[in-house]
């Protein structure tokens, strides 16, 4: 030590010279980085309330609230966080977490007030001028903790899959399982597009952490064909998963036929609790989803109910109407036995008339009907009662009986929905080259997408715009079908467009058969006359109220004989609902 | 032989488990542990203790004491480590053997309500100041439901569990 | 020992209006020293904004170490109980004018630990703050705007959370004693 | 010379204290005959939080723990959590990973090394210190979000890739501060009065060093290579090329040392990092977070903090939140045992160096 070291620190000095770093702040505003975590924007409009930011708030700052103007709807809750700045530790996880992108932040950072009371904001609602900013901490969607990927779901090649009955769809395996099942964020606003308002978070959450038996417990807590759902629900539900909007929905259906299908003995897994024996009996008519539904709850419930079924077989149109393809019929027995086992009796081959009515109604104290929709639709073109024209549902009902149906080698199916893509599909695997003509789009098709897809994976074409015009016979046993193309026509915002004749063209097809999937309506000539002229029947279905009864009290009805959707998962809703509607009567009656 | 053997050869060793290959956990019994600790430190050479720890398993009716050892030479750690019983929480200092063991231990004491016999300072207050209730980080005691008696908050939260709201909501629109 | 001013009398009325009040804001206004005391986290973001990168210097702001000297006790962040009585003590040790700024979010409902059982979560029922900066922590920008509001209101003579917790003062005590159980706090008088 | 004892309190509110503590000491004279260390004054029971929320929740809180080294703390819980869990990290995670804990561990000693001097008196390199350290602020603010609290380093990696041309920011950055170090130097090391009044200072018996479990910088300026990065490497240390700093005086000089020394070397890691920085993915997709449950199990992971060896011992019991995280900050056994010893006999002038040179930091002590 010595003078160097008093000197030394005297060169500190020399920053004299020297440019200082202040920065001038607030004469400089200085906009925070590119990523900086400041307050939170939200699009309202992308929004959908799901909550997920409130859930993975370390601080419960996130609150979700109603707000005017958003109103929830099927896939919005109608709810919209609310951040209390008094909370918020701008950790950002709440972006991280959003499923749908709407929550960001801005790279603001001040927010200065003299009364603690204004910190709470709406982000979105309250404006606060910093919404359009671009920079701001942003969801990477691929590094995130939502995962945007549906885990594939295997399936047979199409080459393999027209030689044979077996089902198309693979299955997952448990490990794929868990994974599916361990995307969903458990918003349950899929709940709101399923008819029967199953419990989907819960279910699917058991799966995720492998308590199989619980799940499928929870399922048939509203829905006794679970498994059916599983392979060929319309699945709703997924088109307002909250991952939907900006990746893959969950794979609830899959993930529903896993559960269901790992267990083949199912009265050892439903731990439903039987009440007590009613003084109560109540007829079913129709053996489908939807009269077996509410023939299950009415048994537990303690009612005492038979079931009468025109076919040989319990199961409706699920029976009669899916192919084996993609519904195997061991998978039915198992679920319709079960439903049976519960002190539900069958009368099949029990097809019932005006007079046996009278007499249903004499002996049961209510009456459900779940008869279905079996008057196939017409064409209404010239030519139409050609032998050669066949209806798919009674096509499919032979083939699913096992009775012989002669094809052809060429088949032209009419229609865009689901029956007709399985009518196409059941023909390919007869081994027919297989068209067929819809009068919209392909876009328009109110078919299955995966169904569309698999049915054009196995060689099924797909005609647009095609308006059948009449049908001629052809030599050879054919037929020839005559057909004009369309044009879509506008109908304003909002609602489908409208195919219109082209005039003028004309076109023609020769093929072996012609098999016609317009729809179903519903024959009602069972009911005896001083009952159909009280039966209100609105545009070909009964009218039921809220509780699914019909106008003569005492006679419910739903399934697709009483709604507008026409699907299983609606049936089983319907005998759902119909089961509380019975109940309430029988209380009101006594 | 390796540690392990030496130890079960004079102690008597519970669980022994090679987490890491510088982590052993060690589960010995509340008789074994300081003789345990005092052949750790001055034959094995684990000198320095670390930390020791404290966790409620409420479900068991038991405290859960662990001692984590250093061993400089060998660059390894050793959790030493014993349960006991929750209702009677008596305990020896092992403050002879190191003297940060009578902050940990004080620490614990208060966190806890263990009571390590022979520690000078342990009744005095560390951390909490004029607490007034059990000791808070036994599991239960609530702190959540504390926080919001004594300090309050501002605007109190609806707290709604969205995830419910929204499946009552839907359950609703199926009752129109 | 002086008259007991500070629990018995109401603050006095300024005898002076006008032009010198105003004066005397203007002043007030552009020296304002904080206590150094970090009661939390936010004391890592009051070191940039007092030294140089920021340097608060600039507007009369220097951190002073003893309160009585200082004019404004900044709140950087969540208070304990333990802390709590200290800030309590050092506030009232400081002279009057006084003012408080609280940073964070965990003064105004708790912020992180609002579950905590030893921290607090309105800091508003136990001192008069006049200006509250949000943020986890503010940035020295923001802390330094928060500043600048004071000064702000100091100028028009609105930073008036002294006067407030003269006049309300049992209702501050009810509400400190509530939480602070032992209570061996000397009245001060200056 | 009065022979009187004299009680006197320092902090919390006091310049001299390193943050929201207090001293009580005796005084004969000039002279410290007994001290005792209080805490709790930052007591916001985090151990108690995390053990009611579920594991992601626990990122923001923890980084909370050490306030101006808040990377430490992360990375601890995730490294802790992804080994109960079983999760794998990809490679460029773990060298992000290093990046910013070396990142982090630089501007809390050029912070410290202002502070050692503004202990004494001496102002200038206080405002040297945090000035330069806002500039590795700035970098972390486009890194992560955040200027301190950074919410980065979560279970599977990191939560963003390196920006565009961060790199260059970061050796263009590292340029600077090795420009302005010879700056502090000659007004720290080679001042005359920092000499004096540094070296044989607060000197600390060697045999405490393993006894009291005394880390890092102040172990080794005891000539104890204990150095966590390389005892027992975690991330990308093990691929790095570094030898431990050690000084052997034991007093406070030797741990102004050992730090001035730590500068360079988290200076020259940084460029060895940026230059060795692998290409690919930086995080692994972790199991839904808000269902996240890690099987029962328990550990004890560490780091080297600025501070000292820095732990967490992780319990957990199945479920979604851990049943018990004991965090172990070096400054507990610094701060309590070793500092209650150490004042005694040194005069009341420095207790504010040597409370800076133990470097204690009060959160972590409390949690």
């Amino acid at each position: 030590m010595g003078l160097k070291e008093v000197l030394k620190p005297l060169g500190a000095w020399r920053q004299i010279a020297r440019k200082p770093h202040t920065i001038l702040v607030p004469k400089v505003h200085r906009e925070a980085a590119e990523r900086y975590r400041g307050f939170h924007v939200n699009d309202l409009g992308k929004c959908i309330g799901c909550g997920t930011c409130a859930a993975v708030c370390p601080n419960e700052a996130i609150d979700m609230v109603k707000i005017e103007g958003i109103e929830g709807k099927k896939g919005d809750s109608g709810f919209r966080p609310r951040i209390d700045y008094g909370r918020c530790c701008w950790c950002g996880l709440c972006v991280d977490s959003c499923p749908t992108t709407s929550l960001r932040m801005t790279n603001e950072y001040i927010w200065i007030r003299e009364a603690p009371d204004d910190f709470v904001y709406i982000p979105g609602y309250d404006i606060k001028g910093f919404e359009q900013k671009e920079k701001g901490y942003r969801k990477d969607k691929e590094h995130s903790f939502t995962d945007y990927h549906r885990v594939p779901m295997r399936e047979k090649e199409p080459e393999e899959r027209l030689q044979t009955f077996a089902e198309v769809v693979l299955g997952y395996t448990e490990e794929e399982a868990r994974k599916e099942a361990d995307r969903c964020i458990g918003c349950g606003l899929c709940i709101s597009g399923c008819p029967d308002r199953m419990h989907i978070p819960d279910y699917i959450r058991a799966v995720a952490s492998g308590e199989y038996e619980r799940s499928v417990n929870i399922m048939y807590e509203n829905n006794p064909f679970a498994e059916l759902c599983g392979k060929v629900c319309t699945r709703r539900c997924e088109s307002y998963c909250s991952l939907g909007n900006e990746g893959d929905p969950v794979a609830i259906r899959w993930l529903k036929r896993f559960a269901t299908e790992r267990f083949s003995d199912l009265k050892e897994v439903i731990r439903a609790r039987k009440q007590e024996l009613k003084d109560k009996s109540v007829g079913i008519i129709g053996a489908g989803p939807g009269g077996l539904t509410a023939a299950y709850y009415l048994a537990l419930r303690g009612y005492k109910v038979t079931v009468y079924e025109a076919m040989p077989e319990a199961g409706g149109m699920t029976m009669a109407g899916i192919p084996k393809y993609r519904f195997p019929l061991p998978s039915l027995k198992k679920q319709v036995e079960f439903i049976l086992s519960q002190g539900v009796e069958l009368k099949t081959n029990y097809f019932v008339d005006p007079e046996k009515f009278r007499n249903l109604m004499e002996i049961h104290d209510a009456i459900y009907l779940g008869v279905g929709l079996l008057k196939p639709w017409k064409l209404g073109v010239p030519g139409e009662d050609h032998p050669n024209v066949i209806y798919a549902i009674d096509y499919l009902r032979k083939v699913n009986f096992n009775e012989s149906v002669k094809i052809g080698n060429e088949v032209v199916v009419i229609g865009g929905g689901d029956v007709a893509i399985d009518a196409a599909r059941v023909s390919r695997r007869f081994g027919a080259k297989v068209t067929i003509g819809y009068r919209r789009r392909k876009v328009d098709m109110p078919a299955d997408r995966e169904e569309i897809e698999g049915a054009e994976e196995e060689g099924v074409e797909i005609w647009e715009k095609i308006i059948p015009l009449r049908v001629e016979d052809a030599p050879e046993g054919r037929v020839k079908l005559v057909y004009g193309k369309a044009r879509m026509v506008d109908q304003g915002p909002g609602r489908r467009p409208k195919p219109v004749l082209i005039e003028g063209e004309e076109y023609e097809i020769l093929v072996d058969r012609i098999i016609v999937a317009i729809g179903q309506q519903a024959d009602l000539t069972f009911l005896p006359q001083e009952f159909a002229e009280k039966m209100e029947v609105e545009r070909g279905r009964i009218k039921v109220n809220e509780r699914q009864m019909t106008s003569i009290s005492g006679i419910f009805a739903g399934g697709d004989v009483a709604n507008r959707v026409a699907d299983a998962i609606s049936a089983i809703a319907d005998g759902l609902r119909a089961v509380k509607g019975i109940e309430l009567y029988f209380q009101g009656k006594s | 032989m390796n540690i392990i053997e030496r130890l079960k050869e004079r102690f008597e060793v519970l669980i022994a488990e090679k987490k890491r290959k510088d982590l052993l956990i060690i589960e010995t019994t509340k008789k074994g542990l300081i003789p345990m600790l005092f052949y750790l430190k001055e034959y094995e050479g684990y000198r320095t203790l670390t930390l020791i720890s404290c966790v409620d398993w409420i479900e068991d009716k038991k405290f859960q004491m662990s001692y984590i050892l250093w061993n400089f030479r060998m660059k390894a750690n050793i959790i030493v480590k014993f349960m006991l019983d929750r209702e009677n929480p008596d305990f020896e200092t092992v403050y002879k053997l190191w003297p940060q063991a009578e902050a940990y231990e004080r620490e614990i004491h208060e966190m806890f309500g263990v009571n390590f016999e022979g520690n000078p300072t342990q009744n005095e207050e560390l951390i909490l100041e004029d607490w007034d209730n059990i000791p808070p980080m036994r599991r239960d005691f609530d702190t959540l439901k504390y926080s919001m008696e004594k300090f309050g908050e501002r605007e109190p939260k609806s707290r709604i569990n969205i995830r419910k709201e929204i499946s009552e909501q839907y359950d609703e629109w199926r009752r129109k | 020992m002086g008259k007991d001013k500070f629990l018995n009398e109401k603050p006095e009325k300024l005898t002076y209006s006008g032009v010198f009040k105003k004066i005397d804001n203007w002043a007030r206004a552009r020296s304002l020293w904080v206590v150094a005391y970090g009661t939390g986290c936010g004391a890592i973001e009051l070191r940039p904004t007092f030294t140089s990168r920021f340097d608060a210097e600039r507007f009369g702001m220097r951190m002073v170490g003893t309160p009585r000297q200082a004019d404004v006790i900044v709140v950087s962040g969540y208070l304990t109980v333990k802390t709590l009585k200290r800030v309590i003590r050092v506030y009232e040790q400081m002279q009057s004018p006084k003012y408080v700024v609280a940073l964070g979010a965990c003064p105004i409902n708790g912020g992180m630990y609002y579950d905590s059982y030893n921290a607090i979560n309105r800091l508003d029922l136990y001192l008069p703050v006049d200006i509250w900066v949000t943020g986890c922590m503010p940035r020295p920008e923001a802390i330094l705007a928060g500043f600048k509001r004071l000064q702000e209101l100091i100028d028009d003579g609105k930073a008036d959370g002294w006067k407030k917790y003269i006049e309300a003062l049992d209702w501050y005590r009810g509400n400190q004693r509530k939480i602070i159980k032992n209570w061996r706090m000397p009245n001060y008088n200056w | 010379m009065s022979t009187e004892e004299v009680r006197l309190f320092i902090g919390p509110q006091h310049p001299g204290v390193t943050g929201n503590m207090s001293i009580e000491v005796l005084l004969k004279g000039d002279t410290i005959t007994w001290a005792k260390t209080h805490i709790g004054y930052l007591h916001r029971a985090f151990e108690k939080l995390m053990e009611r929320r579920i594991f992601i929740k626990s990122f923001p809180l923890v980084c909370r723990i050490c306030v101006p080294e808040s990377d430490t703390n992360e990375e601890n819980l995730a490294r802790g959590l992804e080994e109960l869990a079983d999760i794998e990290i990809p490679e460029r995670a773990k060298w992000i990973r290093t990046l910013v804990l070396e990142l982090s561990r630089l501007q809390m000693f050029i912070m410290w090394y202002g502070g050692i001097a503004g202990s004494m008196g001496l102002s200038t390199p206080v405002q040297w210190g945090i000035g330069d350290r806002d500039y590795i602020l700035d970098l972390f603010e486009e890194l992560t979000g955040g200027r301190v609290y950074h919410i980065y380093i979560l279970p599977g990696g990191v939560r963003k890739d390196l920006p565009e041309g961060f790199e260059e920011r970061v050796l263009k950055t590292m340029d600077l501060i090795e420009r302005r170090l010879p700056e502090y130097d000659e007004l720290i090391m080679d001042n005359a009065v920092e000499q004096k009044r540094l070296k044989g200072l607060a000197p600390i018996p060697k045999e405490w060093v393993e006894e009291m479990g005394i880390t890092g910088p102040v172990a080794r300026a005891c000539g104890f290579p204990y150095d966590v990065r390389k005892n027992s490497p975690y991330e990308a240390y093990d691929k790095l090329d570094f030898d431990v700093i050690t000084e052997d005086g034991c007093d406070v000089w030797s741990m102004l040392l050992v730090r001035r020394r730590e500068i360079d070397l988290s200076i020259k890691l940084i460029r060895e990092i940026v230059s060795k920085m692998p290409k690919g993915e930086f995080l692994t997709r972790l199991p839904n977070v808000l269902y996240w449950e890690i099987p029962k199990g328990e550990t004890y992971v560490k780091s080297e903090a600025t501070r000292g060896e820095f732990g967490y011992y992780i319990f957990t019991d199945g479920s979604g939140k851990p049943r018990r995280v004991h965090v172990k900050g070096p400054s507990f056994i610094h701060g309590i045992t070793l500092l209650e010893r150490l004042l005694v006999g040194q005069n009341i002038a420095d207790v504010a160096p040597i409370l800076v040179a133990l470097q204690i930091c009060p959160p972590e002590m409390e949690r």
